[in-house]
């Protein structure tokens, strides 16, 4: 594995996502980051950023969303940086995974998908922006 | 992504390749729930050619099992990646969804005929 | 562009000059670096790696050289760590790029190119070990 | 790298492609002045796939024109990439070595016939 990072701003719309993918599995074959890893950052990534465009302004035009990947021996650290609403998923009550089909609902997934697949997980309030930070161990 | 559809018998295959993700979801949402709504009830997703899949793709799946059950119909799922299968496990749809790890074993839960070798 | 970084560790061995090379051309089109500083970032590398490999160590086996790239907007800064000799190839006199054919010598190209290519270099002897750091304005 | 060979009346044209590097400089360098060798006295190298060129590289071409030069011989480099011919000015190339833009000029320049359109 090559240690390193990307730093990756990008317009605050649905169609930059999947750039924001691609940079991210680009990222992952450079550095040589272990394949279930990969999978992990870039499916909490994609979460997380989806989740701040969609409800993160009441007009999403002119907004930034800065995205921060960092590769060391050990551990790949994300970092989503937004100026968009007050939100700590950290404080999101897990969806209800036992209820049977006709009750479950549709809400809830893809927080509970980052916590899941993320080590650790950090929120804090900064300058009037959100900072998620998520740890991923390498093994 | 792609998708392609076939039908056996009484059932009717949706084959979906590559990433199920915000952008895509959309098209899978539309064509799967139109066919619930024209009266298909045996429904199989191979998802032999995933790659990947995010909430939106997700939530796709489960809004076509909620419909389906009411009406008697059934989704199975088969042929999930090792990475697709794992996250459908995280967010409990193991659970409440038929997943089988072949086209055939989805045939064959549906009640059909196995498809010829 | 994308900020972000790249350590690559490599054994002392020509063979991997290669990988070395592909390593910076992906890293320049995943950061979108401009094509001609990437060029200049490229070769100003190889020759710096390639001259530690050919001439830094009596003995190259179990050597491990350290090349890190960062680009930041406005620069791009490569810096190659090696416990070779001591060598400060600002030290070193330029070649007569005067002189007629027959009296040209085949040496001193590499250092020239680096030179010539980079904005900025800077040599230091830290722990044992070569630090040379180069900078490419990115305008 | 690739290397092609061809000859168009007294000239011999080295055609050259993508990498000349510490690699594949010795490979180039062996067939280079083998040919010299043999007698061959008007050569051109079309650089014009050539996308990157190093020290080890560059030395092969100063190499082959020093060899030339006492034996009344003549290496003539066209088409050469902007960032390929910037590599050769800044070591001084340029003023030693005859350097055109393209495979007719190159021609021309040895005395013998354009190459048919
Ligand atoms: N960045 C955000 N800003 C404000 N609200 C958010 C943000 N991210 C998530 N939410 C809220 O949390 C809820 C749960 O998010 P999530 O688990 O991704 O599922 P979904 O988006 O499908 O509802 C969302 O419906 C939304 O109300
Ligand atoms: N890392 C190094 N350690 C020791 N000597 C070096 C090193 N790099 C370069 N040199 C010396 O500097 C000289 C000039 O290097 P360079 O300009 O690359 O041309 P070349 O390697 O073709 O001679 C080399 O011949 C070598 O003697």
């Amino acid at each position: 594995m090559h240690e390193g990072s990307i730093t990756v701003r990008l317009p605050a719309d649905l169609r930059e996502i999947e750039r924001l993918n691609r940079v991210v599995r680009q990222f992952g074959d450079l550095h040589e980051v272990p394949s279930r890893v990969l999978y992990a950052v870039n499916l909490a990534l994609d979460e997380v950023v989806t989740n701040v465009v969609r409800h993160g302004f009441d007009d999403t035009a002119g907004q930034e969303i800065v995205a921060q990947i960092v590769a060391r021996s050990g551990e790949m650290t994300t970092e989503v940086t937004d100026a968009g609403r007050t939100f700590n998923p950290l404080e999101m009550p897990p969806p209800n995974l036992e209820a049977p089909l006709s009750e479950r609902t549709l809400g809830g997934l893809g927080i509970h998908l980052v916590r899941s697949l993320m080590d650790g997980l950090e929120y804090r309030r900064e300058n009037g922006k959100n900072v998620l930070t998520m740890r991923k161990r390498i093994r | 992504m792609q998708i392609k559809e076939s039908k056996q018998g009484e059932v009717l295959i949706l084959t979906i390749s590559e990433h199920l993700d915000s952008a895509t979801s959309t098209v899978f949402e539309s064509r799967l729930l139109g066919l619930v709504d024209r009266g298909e009830r045996k429904i199989v997703i191979d998802c032999g050619s995933l790659e990947y899949v995010n909430s939106a793709g997700l939530k796709v799946f489960l809004l076509a099992a909620k419909r389906l059950e009411p009406l008697g119909g059934k989704l199975v799922l088969c042929a999930l990646a090792p990475s697709v299968l794992m996250i459908f496990e995280m967010i409990g749809f193991t659970r409440i969804m038929k997943i089988v790890p072949s086209l055939d074993d989805a045939l064959k839960a549906l009640g059909g005929e196995a498809a010829p070798a």
